[in-house]
């Protein structure tokens, strides 16, 4: 089964990142843009019985390593 | 919460004040407090911005020399190295956040120490750092270790300044409380040294680096107060740095420092805009409006209340000559940092806080300042204790060799080639002493003179007996310096204890701190700069005493400095000492 | 002879390499703020290392995007010389200036040491200070130096000559010990087709001189810098 | 209009940093994992009159500055 894993920073927290991407885009002309948020995205290979069991394996290992869950938020989605 | 909330017992209490503290706090103020008020009062009588445990037996320390131009009480100590030139240095903890998130909470206490000693007026030259772990069995030590390493390393290498050495320990004493102390070294030209007194009637108070967001709120009152199993859910309170902006303030402040337009400066640390603003006017024996809807935010909505006791990191206040302000916006701008005019300084010895034209707090300064709680806490000396290893002759070459090779096994002494090598120690092409040896040694760039910087202490000597340990700290920190060929000048300190409530906890500060004088004033040897880290216990075991010692001397001809590796074959060895 | 610095926001060994520049020169580079309108007429430019914006989003990219870059395009075009370091190899690979992406080391860890380096031609003006094959200690100091490209055009580089070091022991293998960052090949930096332009990981500015602990990396500031007909 | 931006490695990189992620699980216990692959997940606000035109520049930023089109493949998705 594939786990798709979007590590997102929660909300109130700096992102430094985001902030230098969308003064570089700004610079670039796109007058248009505006907030931009940098996170992660995460592929895995699981192999599970099912769908539920999957996502509960990759919560746990969102938890343990994936995301730092003091300033992360993590969402999963299982896909076949 | 708003300002309008009703201060009832529970909420003080939640501000970590005490019943006496409060009723103190009601006297100055001669009316009940606001919340806005009241948390200012929380943070800046907090241990971590009061000293009020440690306070009495800091002023026994020995401060002075004829090579010192400042002392502790500002940023940072400054020292005379000859020139024209002066070294500005101190050292500081960042323990509790980064147990909480090791990588940003180290990160952080780095970008801090830097902010300290550029807010002076110095160029950030070299970067040292004491770290104590638990056992490195401990399930969660492994990630604090790399958090921490990789943390130091991400703000320090990005920033550009080098960090050329440190030390690292490992006891189980740390194991629910690792110590983060993070040293920094600047140069600076005597005649441009910047301090932090406010003064000037109507002069604008500055706003400059990132934006103000709800970071860390209670940041310092957390950094004072016992971890206990709820530790897990403060951590929102944990701030991200951005070390980025800090390389562009460094550069915009010290553009601006070439010009003579700024009055004072202060770096926004614990207690951000609280601390900055009431020690600027509480040193300048002025007053300060300040019109907090002008302070740039990066989130919306945000209250008086957050305005002043954010922690957001990259931010500093200045105090800049009338008429000035598009001058030194201009630099910001070029540096692509914010810049806002947010106050005035007054000649009303108040702190006054607007918000959307009304006033959202008011207080007296001298009376919050002088009027903090100052404390004569109980100790009791720590009991002598015998020896548990007692030396005896062993010359059978059987027992020695595994000895030896179990000591050169052990986490302790173990080579530290896997943390430095995560630091850039080169950058800034001066450093000519790299780690590995007992000081690192800088050059003063463009000069035939070089600093030789170290920290030292060893914990379980200042446990076994905590006067004999401060001595001893004090005479490995001078002998590293000497070793390099350097002329030992002043030393910056990091006060890692337990909780100073407990009579046998306070004992082990005194005992370390009288030892350290005594061998300060045998040596010369002052201190110039400090931080004190209290509470540093999980459920009440507190850690090994730990007073981190940095030190700095000076080498007159950097080419004729010494160092630790055997040269040739046929040199003799000679062993000096007892 | 005349050469330039340029400065991105976040450089931070720009001071260095002016160092080693005014150590061969006999004068100080120009330093060219990113944002600035024009470039001095020089016959090098110079990219310094640091952590250009940050690092932030991949190393080198905001950089690449800044005005100053479709000048320096210009200028390489012309046969200006142009030495990216570090972040500048970073810079100039996202600015299409040199082939190849430069990966999070395999390691992933940043490393900062010296490493051994063997000079693959020494007939360049990069190079021309060395001996053909010489083994030279430079230090390395970066968090994304993991040397990549296709097959296609490693084997280009191979067959045209465009490897300018590779990471070797002091003996002048390129072992895998040897190799501080994954890096295919070991190639620790690579010329453009035309060699005017050339991009490195390791630090030539922060071992050349004796009181840094070596002076492999003066000799390159040296050819680059001296007079040549 | 919100803008999601998926980059990731074009398939045959290396991608030191997903083989590390696998490692440090199955060092945790979770054999049933296979390959792990990392890549940046960014969040935009954009300004533009319908999706086709949001899309259209999105793609734009990508290939200016988003992705590494070198090594990295990207994918868009337009959320009203
Ligand atoms: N946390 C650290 N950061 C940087 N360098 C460190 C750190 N810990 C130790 N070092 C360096 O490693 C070397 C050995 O350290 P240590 O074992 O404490 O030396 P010593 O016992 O001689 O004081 C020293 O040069 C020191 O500066």
């Amino acid at each position: 089964m594939k786990a798709r894993v979007h590590v997102t920073l929660k909300p109130g927290v700096l992102d430094p990142q985001g902030k230098a991407i969308a003064n570089a885009l700004h610079g670039l002309g796109y007058a248009e843009l505006g907030d931009v948020h940098l996170g992660k995205y995460i592929e895995l290979d699981v192999a599970a019985s099912d769908a539920a069991e999957a996502r509960a394996r990759v919560a746990e290992m969102c938890e343990r390593l994936l995301a730092n869950t003091v300033v992360e938020n993590y969402a999963i989605e299982i896909a076949d | 919460m708003t300002a309008e909330t009703k201060i009832t017992p529970e909420i003080v209490a939640e501000h970590g004040l005490t019943r006496d503290e409060y009723k103190r706090l009601r006297q100055i103020m001669g009316r009940e407090p606001n919340l806005v008020e009241l948390g200012i009062f929380s943070a800046m009588w907090s241990e971590h911005c009061s000293y009020k445990s440690s306070k009495k037996w800091l002023k026994t320390l020995p401060t002075t020399a004829p090579w010192v131009i400042c002392g502790p009480g500002e940023n940072a100590g400054v020292v005379d190295i000859g020139d024209g030139q002066a070294i500005i240095f101190k050292m500081e903890s960042h323990n509790h956040p980064s147990y909480i998130e090791p990588y940003q909470g180290a990160a952080t206490g780095v970008g801090g120490i830097l902010r300290d000693v550029f807010t002076m007026g110095a160029r950030p030259i070299a970067m040292m750092n004491a770290l104590r772990f638990g056992d490195p069995s401990h399930p969660k030590m492994k990630h604090l270790i790399s958090g921490v390493v990789s943390g130091i390393g991400g703000y320090g290498n990005c920033v550009g300044v080098p960090t050329v050495g440190g030390e690292t320990n490992f006891h189980p004493a740390y194991n629910g409380n690792i110590l983060v102390n993070a040293m920094c070294v600047g140069l600076a030209d005597t005649s441009k040294i910047f301090y932090s007194a406010a003064a000037g009637i109507g002069n604008p108070v500055v706003y400059v680096g990132s934006k103000t967001g709800r970071d860390g709120i209670h940041g310092a009152s957390m950094a004072s107060a016992e971890f206990g199993e709820d530790a897990e859910q403060k951590r929102p309170t944990v701030q991200v740095g951005d070390p980025f902006t800090e390389k562009l303030l460094i550069e915009a402040c010290l553009e601006l420092m070439q010009s003579d337009a700024i009055v004072a400066i202060q770096d926004m640390g614990a207690a951000g805009l609280t601390s900055s603003s009431f020690e600027m006017a509480d040193k300048g024996d002025a007053g300060i409006e300040l019109w907090l809807d002008k302070v740039p935010t990066r989130e919306i909505g945000m209250t008086p209340y957050e305005l002043m006791l954010s922690e957001s990191q990259e931010r500093m206040l200045m105090v800049l000559k009338p008429g000035r302000e598009d001058e030194a916006r201009r630099v910001f701008e070029k540096w692509e940092l914010d810049f806002a005019v947010i106050g005035k300084v007054t000649d009303t010895g108040r702190m006054v806080l607007m918000f959307n034209g009304a006033v959202a707090g008011d207080l007296p300064i001298k009376p919050l300042a002088n009027g903090s709680p100052e404390y004569d806490r109980p100790w009791t000396p720590t009991p002598q204790r015998r020896p548990i290893v007692l030396p005896r002759g062993r010359d059978d070459l059987d027992a020695v060799l595994p000895a030896l090779e179990k000591l050169i096994g052990s986490p302790d002494l173990a080579s530290r080639r896997w943390i430095w090598e995560q630091y850039d120690h080169m950058v800034m092409g001066d450093t000519i002493g790299r780690p590995g040896g007992d000081a690192a040694v800088v050059r003063i760039h463009g000069t035939r003179k070089a600093v030789a910087i170290t920290t030292d202490v060893t914990p379980r000597y200042c446990y076994a007996d905590p006067y004999q340990g401060g001595r001893q700290a004090i005479a490995e920190v001078w002998r590293n310096l000497t070793a390099t060929g350097a002329r030992p000048l002043a030393i910056t300190d990091c006060l890692n204890f337990g909780n100073p409530e407990k009579p046998e906890i306070m004992g082990q500060l005194v005992g370390c701190i009288q030892g350290m004088a005594e061998a300060c004033r045998g040596l010369n040897f002052p201190v110039v700069s400090g931080n004190v880290s209290l509470y540093n216990e999980t459920q009440g075991t507190g850690i090994l005493p730990t007073p981190a010692i940095g030190g700095i001397g000076l080498i007159a001809d950097s080419a004729r400095r010494a160092d630790i590796a055997f040269k040739a074959a046929d040199h003799a060895i000679i062993l000096i000492g007892e | 002879m005349d050469a330039a610095v340029i400065v991105f926001p976040g450089s931070n060994c720009d001071r260095d390499v002016a160092v080693a520049v005014e150590a061969a020169l006999g004068r100080a580079p120009h330093m060219v703020w990113h944002r600035a309108d024009s470039l001095p007429k020089v016959d090098l430019i110079v990219l310094p290392g640091g952590f250009s914006y940050g690092d932030y989003l991949r190393s080198g990219a905001i950089a690449a995007n800044s005005p100053i870059m479709g000048r320096i395009k210009a200028a390489a075009a012309a046969g200006t010389r142009v030495l990216a370091i570090c972040n500048g190899f970073q810079i100039a690979i996202e600015a299409g200036l040199l082939p190849g992406a430069l990966m999070t080391n395999a390691g992933l860890k940043f490393v900062c040491r010296d490493v051994f380096l063997k000079v693959e031609r020494n007939d360049t003006p990069f190079t021309s200070g060395y001996s053909q094959g010489q083994v030279v200690r430079f230090p390395v100091a970066h968090h994304q130096g993991n040397y990549a490209a296709d097959a296609e055009t490693l084997k280009r580089l191979d067959g045209d000559g465009l490897v300018a070091f590779r990471y070797v022991d002091a003996a002048g293998n390129a072992t895998g010990e040897a190799n501080p960052n994954g890096s295919a090949g070991n190639i620790a930096g690579v010329f453009n087709d035309a060699r005017n332009v050339m991009g490195l990981m390791p630090h030539p500015e922060r071992l050349a001189e004796a009181a840094l602990g070596g002076t492999d990396g003066a000799a390159m500031f040296r050819t680059l810098l001296s007079k040549i007909a």
